[in-house]
C-alpha cells in the first residue's frame, strides 16, 4: 500500500483517477477499522487533510461551509455553528468516542455509506448540500442525492466530497438529532431520527423536514412525518401521526443490534423526541 | 467411626448410598476405604475430589486427621476463576 | 513496500522513524519508539487503552497512521509526568486505588489530562461521558470518576 | 484469632502502582527482545469443518516467513485433559468452532505474517453444527466428541452432555406439597465474555536443546509450565515461565490458548516468538463463559419460609469436555437454609470456543434463576425481599445445600446491613424498580509457595508465586508487615517466575489473599524463628526466652533476661556475624477456606417507550472476613457488580444460522461503559473465617454473582412485567412490554 497526501483537490482527484484501488483518508475512524478487520485491503491512501480549506469552518452566505477533514471536536467547539445546526452538530459529536471525535469528520461519516451514519439524518433534515469535486469539475448537490446504499454512495469515479454547506436558517427554526442505543455511549444507531422545524411567529410548525437513519439501506427523508407536524404546535395528536409516518417509512433489517420490530418502533419515538427539542430550539413552547 | 456423606453427583457411583460410616484416621485412609467399598468413584477419587471435614472444606488434603465424631462431606473437585 | 521517514516529536523530545505506509501511530510508538505506554486493547477504536494526544487532541493511535503525524506534537502516558513529579490526575488513581490492572491506566490518564486542559471543572457526568472511550473492565469506573473528579480540584487549587 | 491490627484495614499505595501510572508497568505485549520474529494465527471460518488438507508450501516460501505450523506438530499427550487444551489451542483434524485455530506462521514482521497467513490453503469438509445448549442436548444433535459423555446417563440427552452433577437433601417434592405457593420458571443466559482489555499475548523461546524461555499474561504461570511443558515433550525445569503484569483475567487467563503455539513456532524457527492475539482473536477463540437454560421451581408458605427448592441447570461450554455446572449447582441455593433441595447440572458441549472460568464461574447465572423466583413469590405473597430472605438464611450452622455445614458466616449480617441501609427505604421515582439479590461463592486454598528473605538493612525482599490481578502484591505485603511488626513500605513483594519460588497454583478462585497471606504468616513466623534464635545467642540465653513484639526479639520477661528489644533491623544488620542471611519460607496447600456472601440492592429506570434500562443507584454489601486493604476490596466489589451488570443488561455471544460469531468486538460485544453507570457503593461487612489467622476470605468473586438477580428484578418491578432472558437488552423489554 501507498500513503500519499494530496496537495490539492484537483490532485487528489487525479490520484483517485490512477485505477488504483484508492481510498481517501481524513479521519481514518472507518477506513483504518476497516483496514484492520482485513474488509478493506486499499492499495492508496490519499490523506486529504493538508488540501488548503479542507479543515476550515467557513461563514459563507448567512450559513456555515465545513471542509471535509473538519473532526467533530472542531465542530463541537465552534460555537457560532453550534448555534446556528445544534442538531448537526450533536450528531456529529456522538459519532464514537472522545478520541474518535479528534479524528471522525462529517464527510467521512457520510462517505463511509453506513444507513446508521450518525451525521447523516441531521444533514438531510438540515438540507445540507455537499460540493462534489471530481474529473469533470466541481457541482453542489443535496446530500439526499448522494445516498445509494450501505456502503455506498452516488458519488462518480474519482470524485470527492470537498465540503458540506449548512444553510442560512430563518428565525425560530431549530434542529435537533436523536439515536436510540443500547448504552450510553460508543454504540452504531439502532434508530436514529434528526428534525429541523421552522416556527411561526404563533409557534406554530411553518416548514419541517423530518429523517430516520439505521431504518432503511440508507438514511430517508419522511415527507409524511413533516406533514403531521405542519401546522401544528406538537401536540399528542401531531407526533402521534408523526411517530406513525415514520414507523411506515421504516424498511430495517435484523440484526446484531436489533429487530425489525423494535427499529420500526422506536424511530418514531426518537423522531417526537428530536421534534420536541427543536421545537424549543426555535423557541416554541411546548 | 466418622460419619461420611457422599454429595454431589458422586452418588451416582455409590449405588445410591450417600451416608454411610467410615473408620478412618485420616482423609487419605478414608478415601482408599471409600474407593474399595465403591470401586466405581475410584476414578474420580483419583482425578480428585473436596472433601468438607466438620464444615471445612479441603482439597487433596491427604493426612488431615479425621476425628471419630467427624462428618465428611464428599464433593467433586471444586474450581474458581 | 517502501518505508516512510517520519519527523515528529513525542513528548517534547524531536524523533524520527522509519515506518510501513500502513503502520499505525501506535505499532509505532510501541514497536519502533520503545514507549509501550500505550496499548492495544482493540485495535479498532472502541477500547481507548491507546489514547495520545496529537497536537493536543484526544485521539486513538491505533486510529492514526504513523505517517500521518509528521511535524506534529504527540503526548503519551510516558510524557505525563515522571515518578519524581507526578501529575495530580496520576498521583490520585495511586490514592483512589483506582487502578486494579492498569491496563486502562495510561489511556484513561492521557484521556483525563485532555479533558481537565479544556475543562477544569467537570462534572461528574461530563467525566463519564469524556471517558466513555476508555473500558475499564475491573473497577466499575467509580473510583476512577472519584480520582479524575479530586485530582480536577486540587489543580483548581481547592483542597480536595 | 488476631484482632488489634496495625497495617491491616489502612490503605497504602499499591507496589505496582507508580509503574502503572508512568506507563512503565510491562504487560504481555511489551516486551521484545533482538531477533524476535512475529506470529499470527490462522483460525477457521467455519462452526464445524472436517480439516480435509492443509496447504503451507506457499506461505513457506514466502520472503520472511520462518516457520508454519499445524495441528500435525503436536504430537499426542497422555492426559485427555491436556489433549483437549492442546486441540483447542490448535485444530487436528476437525476444526470444531468459528475461530478454532487451523495454523500459525512466525515471521520477520507482523506485515509478513499477515501476508503468509492468507497464503495458506485449507481445505474444509463443512459438518452439522449446533450452538444452542438446548439443542445440544438433545438426542439426535451433532456430537463434537464421541465417547465422552458423562457416565450413567440415558439416551434422553445426546452425547455433548459431559457431565451431570446433583446436590441436595431431602425431597423437594414434599416441600412443595407443603407449600402454599410453588413457582416454577425456564430461565436462559447468554454466554459472556470476561472482557480484559489486555488480550493474549506472550514471547516464547525455545532453544533446540529443550530449554525454553516463556513471558506471557497469564493468571497461573506454573500452570502455563506444566501444560506446556507436557504439550511440548519438554521438562518442567527447562521451561521457565514469567508472568507480566496481567492486564485483566477473571478467569479467563487460567488457561492457555496461544503459548504453545508460540513455543512450537520458536523450536522450529530456532528463534524468539512473539505472539498476540487480536481483540477479534480474543473474542472468537479464547474462553467465554457459559450460556445456560435453567429451570427452577421453589415452594414457598405464606409466612415466606422456603418448603421446598429444585432447579435444573444446562450449560453449554463449547466445543470440548469441561466440569462447570457442579459449581453452578453448589452455589444455586447456598444462600438458604433448606429442608428439601436439589440441584442438578448437565454440562453440554456445543460448536462455540471451549469455555473458561469467569469470576465465580457457574454461580451467576444460577443464582440468578433462584434468586428471580424468590423475588417472584416475595410479589405474589406480599412479602418483603429481605425480610424473607432473612427468614431462610443460612448461617453458622446450616447444612448448605451442596453439603457441608457453615462455620461463621455472613450473609445475616449483609442483609441486616441492607435493610438498614437508606438505599432500601429511599423513595423511588416513576419507572424505577429497586431489586434485591443473595449471592455466593466459595473461597479456595490450594497450593502455595512463600519465600521471605530478610535484608541486612531491615527491609523485606518477598517472592511469591500468584499472578497479582487485583493488588495482592499490596495486601501480601500488608499481611507480612502487619506478621513481622515492621512498616509497609519496608517490604518488597515480587511474583517470581517459575525458576524463583516454589510451585503455587492458578491464581483463581478467590484464593491467594487467603491462601498466600497464610503462607506468608507461616514464612514470617519461620523469619521471626530465626531472628529470635540470634537475639538468643547474642544474649546468650535460652531461644525458648525470646519472644516477637512489635517488630522486635525481647526476652520473654526478667526471668529470661534483662535486655533492651532487638529490632528486626538491629538483627539484621549483624546477621553475617551470627549466621549468615535471614530467611523464612513457607510451601503448603492451606485449606480451610471460607464462603463468602454478598447481598446487593440496585434502582433501575426502564424507559417505557424505547426499553432502556438505566442504573440510577447501586449498593452492594459482602461479607469479606477481614479486608486487609478497604480500598481494594471495594475495588473488587465494584468490579464485580459492574460485570454483572454489563451480563444482566447488554453483554452476549451473538452467533448466527450459519454458527458464526457476529460480535467480535468492543462495538457489538457491549460491556458497560463509564457514562452507563452511577458511583457503585460497597459496604464492607466483616465476620471472621475462623479458618484463617487473620481472618480472611477472599473477596474477589462474590460480587459478580448478585448483580444479574437485582437488575433482573429491579427491572420487574419498573416494568410490571418479568423477563426471563438475560441479556434484558432494549428490544426484548420493548418486546415484553
Amino acid at each position: 500500500m501507498r500513503y500519499v497526501v494530496a496537495k490539492d483537490s484537483r490532485d487528489a482527484v487525479a490520484l483517485l483517477n490512477t485505477g488504483e484501488n484508492a481510498r481517501l483518508l481524513a479521519g481514518g475512524t472507518d477506513v483504518l477499522v476497516q483496514m484492520k478487520l482485513g474488509n478493506k485491503t486499499p492499495s492508496l491512501l490519499i490523506d486529504i487533510k493538508s488540501i488548503n480549506g479542507f479543515s476550515d469552518i467557513f461563514a459563507e452566505n448567512g450559513g456555515f461551509r465545513i471542509g471535509a477533514a473538519v473532526n467533530g471536536a472542531e465542530m463541537g467547539a465552534h460555537a457560532a455553528l453550534k448555534a446556528m445546526w445544534p442538531g448537526v452538530v450533536e450528531a456529529v459529536e456522538l459519532i464514537g468516542s472522545t478520541q474518535v471525535q479528534g479524528r471522525a469528520t462529517m464527510v467521512g461519516n457520510l462517505c463511509n455509506g453506513s444507513p446508521a451514519a450518525d451525521a447523516v439524518p441531521a444533514m438531510l433534515a438540515a438540507g445540507a448540500m455537499a460540493r462534489v469535486e471530481g474529473p469533470s469539475g466541481t457541482r453542489d448537490m443535496l446530500v439526499a442525492e448522494l445516498l445509494k446504499g450501505p456502503g455506498q454512495t452516488k458519488l462518480g469515479k474519482a470524485e470527492l466530497i470537498s465540503s458540506i454547506y449548512l444553510p442560512a436558517r430563518p428565525e425560530h427554526s431549530g434542529d435537533a438529532y436523536l439515536r436510540f442505543i443500547p448504552r450510553t455511549e460508543m454504540d452504531i444507531a439502532v434508530a436514529s431520527a434528526g428534525v429541523n422545524l421552522v416556527l411561526d411567529a404563533s409557534g406554530t410548525v411553518a416548514d419541517a423536514t423530518v429523517a430516520l437513519g439505521a431504518v432503511a439501506p440508507t438514511a430517508v427523508v419522511v415527507p409524511d412525518a413533516a406533514a403531521a407536524l405542519l401546522g401544528s404546535k406538537l401536540g399528542a395528536q401531531a407526533l402521534e401521526a408523526c411517530a406513525a409516518a415514520c414507523a411506515a417509512a421504516c424498511s430495517p433489517i435484523d440484526d446484531r443490534r436489533g429487530t425489525v420490530e423494535f427499529r420500526t418502533k422506536i424511530a418514531g419515538v426518537m423522531a417526537t423526541r428530536a421534534a420536541n427539542i427543536a421545537y424549543t430550539r426555535a423557541g416554541g413552547q411546548l | 467411626m466418622a460419619r461420611v456423606v457422599i454429595f454431589g453427583s458422586l452418588r451416582a457411583f455409590t449405588d445410591g448410598e450417600g451416608e454411610m460410616e467410615i473408620d478412618a484416621q485420616t482423609t487419605r485412609e478414608l478415601l482408599r476405604k471409600l474407593a474399595t467399598r465403591h470401586p466405581a468413584l475410584a476414578e474420580t477419587i483419583d482425578a480428585g475430589v473436596s472433601l468438607a471435614i466438620d464444615g471445612e472444606v479441603f482439597k487433596e488434603a491427604w493426612f488431615t486427621p479425621i476425628g471419630p465424631e467427624s462428618e465428611v462431606v464428599v464433593m467433586p473437585l471444586m474450581v474458581g476463576g | 513496500m517502501s518505508k516512510i521517514h517520519v519527523t515528529t516529536q513525542v513528548n517534547g523530545d524531536a524523533v524520527e522513524f522509519l515506518c510501513e505506509p500502513d503502520e499505525t501511530l501506535l505499532d509505532v510508538l510501541r514497536d519502533r519508539l520503545n514507549l509501550t505506554g500505550a496499548k492495544e486493547g482493540c485495535g479498532t477504536g472502541d477500547c481507548g487503552a491507546c489514547s495520545v494526544t496529537l497536537n493536543g487532541r484526544l485521539v486513538a493511535s491505533c486510529l492514526v497512521l504513523g505517517a500521518e503525524v509528521a511535524g506534529s506534537a504527540i503526548e503519551t502516558v510516558e510524557g505525563v509526568g515522571t515518578a519524581d513529579a507526578l501529575h495530580p490526575i496520576q498521583q490520585h488513581l495511586l490514592d483512589h486505588a483506582a487502578l486494579q490492572c492498569g491496563i486502562c491506566t495510561p489511556g484513561i490518564i492521557v484521556a483525563a489530562k485532555a479533558l481537565l486542559v479544556q475543562n477544569p471543572d467537570p462534572s461528574e457526568g461530563e467525566v463519564r461521558y469524556w471517558l466513555a472511550g476508555n473500558l475499564c473492565r475491573c473497577t466499575g469506573y467509580d473510583k476512577i470518576i472519584r480520582a479524575v473528579l479530586s485530582a480536577a480540584a486540587e489543580m483548581r487549587g481547592e483542597n480536595a | 484469632m488476631k484482632q488489634d491490627f496495625k497495617i491491616l484495614g489502612t490503605r497504602p499505595a499499591r507496589p505496582d502502582g507508580l509503574d502503572k501510572v508512568t506507563g512503565k508497568a510491562m504487560f504481555g505485549a511489551d516486551k521484545s527482545v533482538t531477533g524476535m520474529l512475529h506470529a499470527r494465527i490462522l483460525r477457521s471460518p467455519h462452526a464445524h469443518a472436517e480439516i480435509v488438507s492443509i496447504d503451507t508450501s506457499k506461505a513457506e516460501a514466502l520472503a520472511g516467513v520462518k516457520a508454519v505450523i499445524t495441528g500435525d506438530d503436536f504430537a499426542d499427550v497422555e492426559s485427555r485433559w491436556t489433549r483437549y487444551t492442546m486441540q483447542n489451542c490448535m485444530a487436528q483434524g476437525r476444526a470444531l468452532y468459528d475461530g478454532h485455530a487451523v495454523a500459525a506462521v512466525a515471521a520477520i514482521s507482523k506485515t509478513v505474517a499477515a501476508k503468509a497467513l492468507k497464503l495458506i490453503e485449507v481445505e474444509y469438509s463443512v459438518l452439522p453444527h449446533v450452538t444452542d445448549v438446548d439443542e445440544a442436548m438433545a438426542p439426535g444433535a451433532p456430537v463434537l466428541h464421541e465417547g465422552v459423555k458423562a457416565r450413567k446417563l440415558g439416551d434422553d440427552v445426546s452425547g455433548n452432555t459431559v457431565g451431570y452433577y446433583s446436590f441436595g437433601h431431602g425431597n423437594p417434592e414434599t416441600g412443595f406439597a407443603e407449600a402454599d405457593e410453588v413457582i416454577e420458571r425456564t430461565f436462559k443466559t447468554a454466554a459472556v465474555h470476561q472482557g480484559y482489555i489486555e488480550p493474549h499475548s506472550c514471547l516464547a523461546d525455545l532453544g533446540g536443546d529443550g530449554r525454553g524461555e516463556l513471558w506471557c499474561s497469564t493468571q497461573g504461570h506454573y500452570m502455563v509450565r506444566e501444560v506446556c511443558s507436557e504439550i511440548l515433550g519438554i521438562d518442567a525445569s527447562q521451561l521457565r515461565v514469567t508472568a507480566s503484569e496481567i492486564g485483566g483475567g477473571f478467569g479467563g487467563k487460567t488457561t492457555v490458548f496461544i503459548e504453545p503455539v508460540a513455543l512450537k513456532l520458536s523450536q522450529k524457527a530456532g528463534k524468539p516468538v512473539k505472539l498476540v492475539m487480536s481483540r477479534e482473536e480474543v473474542f472468537r477463540a479464547s474462553g467465554p463463559t457459559m450460556s445456560s437454560s435453567i429451570d427452577v421451581k421453589i415452594g414457598m408458605s405464606k409466612a415466606g419460609k422456603i418448603k421446598g427448592a429444585h432447579a435444573k441447570l444446562r450449560y453449554q461450554g463449547g466445543a470440548f469436555p469441561y466440569q462447570m455446572v457442579m459449581m453452578g449447582a453448589m452455589s444455586a441455593f447456598a444462600a438458604y437454609d433448606l429442608e428439601h433441595v436439589q440441584a442438578e447440572g448437565w454440562d453440554v458441549m456445543t460448536n462455540r470456543p471451549k469455555m473458561i472460568s469467569y469470576r465465580a464461574p457457574g454461580a451467576p447465572m444460577a443464582v440468578y434463576a433462584v434468586e428471580s423466583v424468590m423475588d417472584e413469590l416475595c410479589q405474589k405473597l406480599g412479602l418483603d425481599p429481605i425480610d424473607t430472605r432473612l427468614l431462610n438464611a443460612a448461617r453458622e450452622g446450616t447444612k448448605s445445600s451442596y453439603g457441608p455445614t457453615f462455620k461463621a458466616i455472613g450473609l445475616v449480617e449483609a442483609l441486616e446491613a441492607a435493610k438498614a441501609h437508606p438505599h432500601y427505604s429511599a423513595p423511588l421515582a416513576p419507572n424505577t424498580g429497586r431489586g434485591v439479590s443473595c449471592g455466593f461463592w466459595f473461597n479456595f486454598g490450594g497450593q502455595v509457595s512463600v519465600s521471605m528473605a530478610i535484608n541486612a538493612d531491615g527491609t523485606v525482599s518477598l517472592i511469591e508465586g500468584n499472578p497479582d490481578i487485583g493488588g495482592s502484591r499490596a495486601s501480601i505485603s500488608m499481611m507480612a508487615a502487619e506478621a513481622l511488626g515492621i512498616e509497609y513500605d519496608r517490604i518488597r513483594t515480587i511474583v517470581g517466575d517459575t525458576a524463583s519460588v516454589g510451585f503455587s497454583d492458578v491464581t483463581d478462585g478467590s484464593r491467594v489473599t487467603f491462601a498466600v497471606g497464610i503462607a506468608t504468616i507461616n514464612a514470617a513466623k519461620a523469619a521471626i524463628k530465626e531472628m529470635c534464635k540470634r537475639a538468643a545467642k547474642i544474649w546468650e540465653i535460652d531461644a525458648e526466652a525470646v519472644e516477637w513484639v512489635d517488630g522486635a526479639a525481647q526476652p520473654t520477661g526478667h526471668n529470661a533476661g534483662d535486655f533492651p528489644p532487638m529490632s528486626l533491623a538491629e538483627i539484621a544488620a549483624i546477621s553475617g556475624k551470627t549466621g549468615g542471611p535471614i530467611a523464612g519460607h513457607h510451601e503448603g496447600a492451606p485449606d480451610k477456606a471460607g464462603v463468602s456472601f454478598g447481598v446487593h440492592m440496585v434502582d433501575v429506570e426502564v424507559d417505557p417507550e424505547t426499553g432502556f434500562t438505566s442504573i440510577k443507584r447501586y449498593t452492594a454489601f459482602q461479607d469479606v472476613g477481614k479486608a486487609i486493604h478497604p480500598a481494594y476490596v471495594e475495588g473488587q466489589i465494584q468490579g464485580g457488580a459492574v460485570q454483572g451488570i454489563g451480563w444482566a443488561l447488554n453483554e452476549e455471544y451473538i452467533y448466527g444460522e450459519d454458527g458464526l460469531l457476529q460480535n467480535p468486538g468492543f462495538l457489538d460485544y457491549r460491556i458497560p461503559v463509564a457514562s452507563d453507570l452511577p458511583m457503585i457503593e460497597p459496604v464492607i461487612i466483616e465476620v471472621p473465617n475462623p479458618g484463617h489467622p487473620y481472618g480472611v476470605r477472599g473477596c474477589g468473586e462474590t460480587a459478580i454473582v448478585p448483580p444479574l438477580a437485582a437488575v433482573a428484578n429491579g427491572v420487574a418491578q419498573a416494568m410490571g412485567v418479568r423477563m426471563f432472558e438475560l441479556p434484558m437488552s432494549p428490544p426484548k423489554i420493548l418486546k415484553a412490554l
